[in-house]
């Protein structure tokens, strides 16, 4: 059962020198070992939701003086999450990347992200996390920068360094905690911490890290350029996973490990950050003039949603009101995830196709390239938050919770914020159903178009109709 | 599985699979489209007659799924659903047979019978929906499907018009939402109930009762074009003939009545809501629609303009009904669900071959159609002097029983005037229409006749479906007292709700 | 010594550390801010010394002050001496929005240093807090080495140093990807590159001297690593463009080495179902040290790599 | 504490502060990259001030390896930073 953690970490990384090595049988080795990932993530799954929260220690040492991996409900069901995508997107990569040297330089730096995000989900070590999160941050860096035209390399430049600003930060929260409590262990941690300044200032400077690092307005600058400007797979895992990876760390260290501590104002300033991400997201989104720069607005927007539910969650009490609302937050991310990395492919597609991505002169894209329309109408119905998508139950439990315990502030922001997307989603498709002639030559490839069509139908149909399932995922596995 | 636990679901797959397959068949394969097309269609009504047969045997049929903790799907046959469903799957029918007719050789076929098949699952989802979730995802589920049979001329009006619909239908749906969650953060989930679900809470609770109320019905009123949330509607007239039909009298604006029935009848009951007194507040409203719509249709030069106008009046009769308090007006409003959409649909077919035969888009180029055109006109007239509520034709007892209802609950002082005046404003906008078609001379040419006359007027697939739903229109109203007619049926479903 | 004489050591060493830090990073002259960043290094390898840790002083002396140091020296080479934008910053024209804004970080930051200072107040000096340095100190014997540093490196924390040695290769492989290595120096003096020939072998042996001794005193593969890519740096300088690094599939070898060593001997204790990365102490010495030469060359390649910025060329061949 | 690690830690803040504040504001892209060494050098600080037990007491070897794992990242990220300002300078945007 716990050789499922190992795996997770193991595979990607030797998948990753492989393909170093042998970048000539390189792409098979990619579909070989994201298949194994995704069995090794399912079994996880299976494990977790039968024997509960599972933990590893490494190298048989007890966790304090070894590092221990750790494993519960919300990780296993990321973990799946980041693994569907990932393959999904290796398929896609497989045919975006034409040519074999293009190849050879990504599949290694993608297999390091791949490892690096299943690494940090499943970390149970403070220090450890930080060597996680600048193993993300840098491959995420070099695969930004993949294309090497100017803008992608400053894009990613000031990705890097503001990754590195966000990490020392976190550091400086590690360091501290480790002055006063003399453990990096998480698990060890959430029982001795107490509320004090050691406490405060490390959870601050951690927190503010990491909201750099999950751009969160106002802290979202950098994202736009890096996610608008990088080669679809890889905008793709970046604003699906990468972001979230962070924005999971956030909830571990609120939720768990820092409980006690966290106040319902600081929860507040979190919300209140959420709903600007949302309102100014949207309307970015909606004055975007490519589709790539849309979809990046829209990542810095449905993030904001995700912080919505700080206030929410600390007002409710422990309980199941509580778990429902958490089981929302979580469905949320997951048909974000699913929705945009789709998203991100099927713009690939039109972008390759088109040879732009401007969303004025997408006229009669819906008749050339109707399944990569028909993609991008899914994830937006996702993205707007419409049934029968996974968002739609998640946005009911954010404004169920919002009305329960009267904070009808986010209620308006949710409301605002759906119909800002619904209008910058049927832009696009307005253009799409225009009749004028369209003027490319596409024809589109099955391996790009299938995995961005079965990434949307994941996020509006399968986590939409399935969606009870996360929940008692997340129960049984606590 | 069992029939009683999987019919509702499969009266939605029956059109819902035809259209996911029509969706990946090529343009050219006419036949194949056509067949799945009626097939659908013929096995939803015989589906639809087994529900019927069994509910009123005493069957009951329920899908339920949940989707989350407290958040079930439930598709669930009683009698009002089975109202509705009966008038869309028939209705359904004769349009999808009009629109093969109508769309001959026009491009993107398959889209938009795909399209077309997914907006009426979505109709007949909305009148199974076993509660108010289950009634919102369909609610969204329709604006959703009905956005590209609105753009499907991909003309800049085309995509003007849908962005309008879309703009009004989900901010209403928004509301909606909210008022929905709002209500299950009170009283949890709730199945529709005949009678209501809600008389039994404390009066703390009223204020807010009341603010939910006005979210449903303002979320419900954009699709029911309840003034002054009616804007989209003569926007929408973009749209192809046969999906004007469909909007008009089958899905959209349905749905929003048909919603409003809903929440008065089954979830607040209708003797709570008017204890709350929101049900003078609806009544107003309806009023205050009824007149405005048939005003602003004496206006219209273009046909479709003019009917758009007389939809946003009659579609407020239902809520009238249900706005006034006792069975009678209850019956009168329930039944005019089903007589305006067969009447409605009627106008607006022959208002499609008028356009496509001979290129008539303008009551002032009607002048004489009635000799060119027989049969379509002989069909418009009959919907049309039924729309006024002149007897025989199912208007007429429609506004006869809104009458005795507001008699009998002694509003009779304002409401009479609304019936009195709307039914003069009727004919003020229809006759002039007959007149012109009949006895006027005419025109030396037709704007754009492009269907020349052969045997029959035009082609067999247009002329026979209005021609169909007129008779229909015709015999609801001369056989009304006869079993199983809609006012037979209506008059079930009040009896209940007033568990009398 | 005595306390005062020490304490009077300390206040002047970290005045000066503080002075260069600040000097380094007030210039606008990128050639100045480097040098004065070098000696930051350098004197910051004295103070880890002064707080016993002489191995955190080596690896700062060899890669923070030393590898960074010549990676920073090689980015003058395209820098431009002062950037366009650094010019106005020396004649400050600021907005008055600019200033409030400078102002604003400026006391963010100091709050910043005030909040973490008065956590540190905070901090009881119980003894909870050296209870994992006694966890090591009571584990040391099963670890296979006697330096509890790199015991902690290498046995108890190995799993953070396998990560760590992945960020390297990605570090190096996203530098790849940004294009081939520029060009060579020329071709050093006869007096440089005679001393090139003596100082390449003396460093070499000080690496493979480094990483033996990293058992049981101070030293590693860390330490040991930068040693050798300090010898493939003095090559470059002296216009040498073979530098020792292999090419190709060989380079790939080397730079995948570290992590490809760390997860074979893990995984194939994992195989034999002892715990991942759990070495039996018996052959623990033997392991790290394995480990360890490989980290140790993966490291020396990654930094030359770095150093010379790209890929080296297949072709040019020349020496 | 010790007096001796107050005076490091203190430093240490000291340094993460001057990184900091370098780090958002200086305009060259080059001190900025050296900014945020400043910075880790700080946290490093701090962190081997912890591990100090004054003179002749072992010091805590976790936070030294701590330390070691450290200096090697930010080499690393730091060679990362300058190949991409070289890129960046090497070929100017043409539009």
């Amino acid at each position: 059962m716990t050789d499922a953690l190992i795996a997770l970490v193991a595979l990607p990384l030797t998948a990753a020198l492989l393909a170093l090595l042998l970048p000539r049988i390189a792409t098979a080795l990619v579909i070989f070992s994201g298949l194994a990932i995704t069995a090794s993530a399912i079994a996880l799954l299976y494990g977790v939701n039968t024997a509960g929260a599972l933990h590893y220690e490494l190298g048989g040492w007890t966790a304090g003086l070894g590092i221990a991996l750790r494993a519960d409900g919300l990780s296993a069901i990321l973990l799946l999450m980041i693994a569907l995508v990932m393959f999904a997107a290796s398929v896609y990569a497989s045919a975006y990347f034409g040519k074999a040297s293009e190849r050879a330089q990504f599949w290694p730096l993608w297999l390091l992200l791949w490892t690096a995000l299943n690494a940090l989900l499943l970390s149970g070590d403070l220090f450890n996390l930080y060597v996680t999160l600048e193993l993300l941050g840098l491959s995420a860096v070099a695969l930004a920068a993949l294309s090497g035209k100017h803008a992608a390399v400053q894009a990613a430049l000031r990705y890097l360094l503001v990754g590195l600003l966000g990490s020392m930060l976190f550091l400086v929260g590690v360091a501290l905690l480790y002055a006063g409590y003399a453990t990096l262990d998480l698990a060890t941690l959430t029982q001795v911490v107490k509320p004090g300044p050691i406490a405060w200032s490390a959870l601050t400077l951690m927190t503010f890290g990491l909201l750099l690092k999950t751009a969160l307005f106002p802290l979202h600058f950098w994202l736009p350029p890096a996610h608008g400007s990088a080669p679809a797979p890889v905008s793709a895992v970046l604003s699906a996973l990468v972001v979230k990876a962070a924005f999971y760390l956030v909830l571990r260290l609120w939720l768990d490990v820092f409980a006690d501590i966290v106040t319902p104002t600081a929860a507040n300033l979190l919300g209140v950050l959420g709903a600007g991400a949302v309102l100014w997201g949207s309307w970015q989104a909606l004055r975007a003039e490519r589709l790539k720069l849309l979809a990046a607005y829209s990542t810095v927007a449905q993030l904001g949603y995700l912080f919505l539910f700080f206030p929410l969650l600390l007002a409710l009490p422990p309980g199941p009101a509580r778990d429902v609302a958490t089981g929302g937050l979580v469905m949320l991310a997951l048909t974000h995830g699913f929705a945009k990395a789709g998203l991100f492919l099927a713009i690939g597609i039109v972008q390759q196709r088109s040879g732009h991505d401007n969303i004025q002169e997408l006229g009669g894209m819906v008749q050339r390239l109707p399944l990569t329309t028909f993609a991008i109408a899914l994830a937006g119905v996702a993205l707007i938050g419409l049934p029968p998508s996974g968002t739609f139950l998640g946005k009911w439990q954010l404004i169920s919770a919002a009305i329960a315990t009267g904070q009808w502030l986010w209620v308006a922001v949710t409301a605002i914020g759906s119909l800002l997307a619904a209008a910058y989603i049927f832009r696009i498709l307005g253009h799409a159903f225009g009749n004028q002639p369209y003027p490319h030559q596409a024809v589109a490839v099955a391996r790009e178009e299938w995995p961005a069509l079965l990434l949307t139908l994941t996020a509006t149909l399968v986590l939409g109709l399935a969606g009870a399932h996360v929940w008692t995922l997340l129960e049984n596995g606590s | 599985m069992n029939s009683a636990t999987s019919l509702p679901l499969l009266v939605i797959l029956s059109s819902l699979l035809p259209g996911l397959v029509i969706f990946f068949l090529p343009e050219g394969s006419h036949r194949l489209r056509t067949t799945l097309n009626l097939a659908g269609a013929f096995v939803k009504i015989f589906l639809v007659g087994v529900l019927i047969w069994g509910v009123f045997h005493g069957q009951s049929y329920e899908t339920r799924w949940a989707l989350a903790p407290g958040l079930d799907l439930v598709l669930h046959a009683d009698k009002l659903s089975l109202l509705f469903v009966s008038l869309s799957s028939v209705l359904w029918l004769v349009t999808t047979i009009y629109a093969i007719g109508y769309l001959e050789s026009s491009p993107h076929r398959s889209r938009f019978f795909g399209f077309f098949s997914l907006c009426v699952s979505a109709t007949v989802g909305l009148a199974l929906a076993g509660n108010l979730f289950t009634f919102v995802i369909f609610y969204e589920l329709l604006t959703l499907a009905t956005y590209p049979l609105v753009a499907h001329r991909g003309t800049p009006e085309a995509i003007r018009g849908a962005r309008i619909y879309l703009t009004y239908t989900l901010s209403g749906g928004m509301l909606l939402l909210i008022g929905t969650v709002w209500l299950y953060a009170i009283v949890g989930q709730t199945s529709f109930v005949e009678g209501g679900v809600l008389s039994g809470l404390s009066s703390e609770y009223h204020t807010q009762l009341i603010l939910i109320f006005a979210l449903l019905i303002a979320g419900l009123g954009v699709k029911a074009a309840l003034v002054p949330l009616h804007g989209w509607l003569p926007e929408a007239m973009v749209a192809p003939a046969p999906v004007s039909a469909l909007l008009h009298a089958v899905a959209v604006v349905k749905a929003g009545a048909f919603g409003i029935v809903r929440v008065v009848y089954d979830v607040y009951g209708v003797t709570f809501a008017s204890e709350l007194g929101v049900l003078m507040a609806l009544g107003i409203a309806a009023g205050i629609t009824i007149v405005y719509g048939s005003v602003k249709a004496l206006f219209q030069d273009s046909l479709k303009k003019r009917l758009a106008y007389s939809t946003v009046s009659q579609v407020s009769y239902i809520a009238l009904g249900t706005a006034i308090l006792g069975p009678i007006g209850t019956i009168g409003g329930i039944v005019h669900l089903v007589h305006q959409g067969i009447m409605k649909i009627t106008l607006f077919f022959a208002a499609g071959n008028y356009a496509e035969t001979l290129g008539i888009h303008k009551v002032s180029e009607m002048n004489g159609v009635g000799r060119r055109m027989p049969g379509t006109t002989l069909a418009f007239s009959i919907a049309a002097l039924g729309m006024i509520g002149i007897p025989p034709v199912a208007g007429f007892i429609s506004k006869w029983y809104l009458g005795l209802g507001a008699v009998e609950a002694g509003m009779a002082g304002w409401v009479l005037p609304v019936l009195i005046l709307s039914s003069l404003l009727n004919a003020g906008y229809f006759l002039p229409i007959l007149y012109r078609a009949w006895f006027r001379t005419p025109a030396a040419v037709w704007p754009d006749e492009h269907i020349p006359a052969a045997r029959f007027e035009t082609h067999g697939a247009l002329l026979w479906p209005p021609i169909i739903t007129a008779v229909l229109a015709l015999a609801a109203g001369l056989f009304a007292a006869a079993p199983y007619s809609p006012l037979e049926w209506a008059s079930l479903i009040a009896q209940r709700e007033y568990g009398l | 010594m005595n306390a005062t004489m020490l304490l009077i050591f300390d206040a002047l060493l970290l005045a000066s550390i503080i002075g260069l830090a600040w000097a380094a990073l007030a210039s606008a002259d990128a050639r100045r801010s480097v040098i004065l960043f070098i000696a930051f290094g350098l004197l910051l390898a004295v103070a880890w010394g002064r707080l016993l840790a002489p191995d955190v002083a080596l690896a700062e002396a060899a890669i923070g002050a030393g590898l960074t140091g010549a990676l920073l020296l090689a980015a003058l080479q395209w820098q431009p001496r002062k950037t366009a934008d650094t010019t106005n910053s020396e004649q400050p024209t600021h907005t008055l929005l600019e200033t409030g804004f400078r102002w604003l970080v400026t006391l963010l930051c100091a709050a910043l240093a005030g909040m973490l200072a008065w956590s540190l107040t905070q901090i009881d000096a119980g003894t909870a807090k050296d209870a994992l340095a006694n966890a090591v100190a009571a584990n040391i014997d099963a670890s296979g080495v006697s330096n509890p540093v790199t015991a902690v490196l290498l046995n108890f924390r190995a799993y953070d140093t396998l990560l760590e040695l992945a960020v390297l290769l990605t570090a190096v492989l996203g530098i790849f990807a940004l294009g081939p290595a520029q060009a060579g120096y020329r071709i050093a003096g006869p007096v440089f590159s005679s001393l090139t020939r003596w100082l390449t072998p003396l460093l070499i042996l000080t690496a493979g001297y480094l990483l033996w001794v990293g058992a049981h005193a101070p030293g590693g593969a860390f330490q040991a690593g930068a040693t050798l890519a300090a010898a493939g740096v003095v090559l470059r300088l002296a216009g040498r463009d073979q530098i020792g690094l292999p090419r190709g599939n060989a380079l790939r070898i080397a730079l995948g080495a570290g992590v490809g060593m760390f997860l074979l001997v893990g995984l194939a204790l994992f195989a034999l179902g002892r715990p991942f990365l759990g070495y039996p102490p018996a052959w623990a010495g033997a392991l790290i040290l394995l480990i360890e030469t490989a980290a140790m060359l993966a490291i020396a390649a990654t930094l030359v790599s770095a150093f010379i910025g790209g890929q080296p060329t297949e072709e040019k061949t020349r020496c | 504490m010790l007096t001796t690690q107050w005076l490091y830690a203190l430093s240490g803040c000291l340094l993460l502060a001057l990184g900091l504040r370098s780090a958002l504001l200086h305009p060259a892209l080059l001190q900025r990259i050296l900014a945020i060494n400043v910075m880790g050098s700080g946290v490093f600080m701090l962190l081997i001030a912890i591990a100090y037990r004054g003179p002749g007491m072992p010091p805590d070897p976790i936070p030294h390896a701590l330390v070691l794992t450290g200096i090697v990242v930010a080499v690393s990220a730091t060679a990362l930073a300058l190949a991409l300002a070289r890129r960046l300078t090497r070929e100017q945007p043409h539009d």
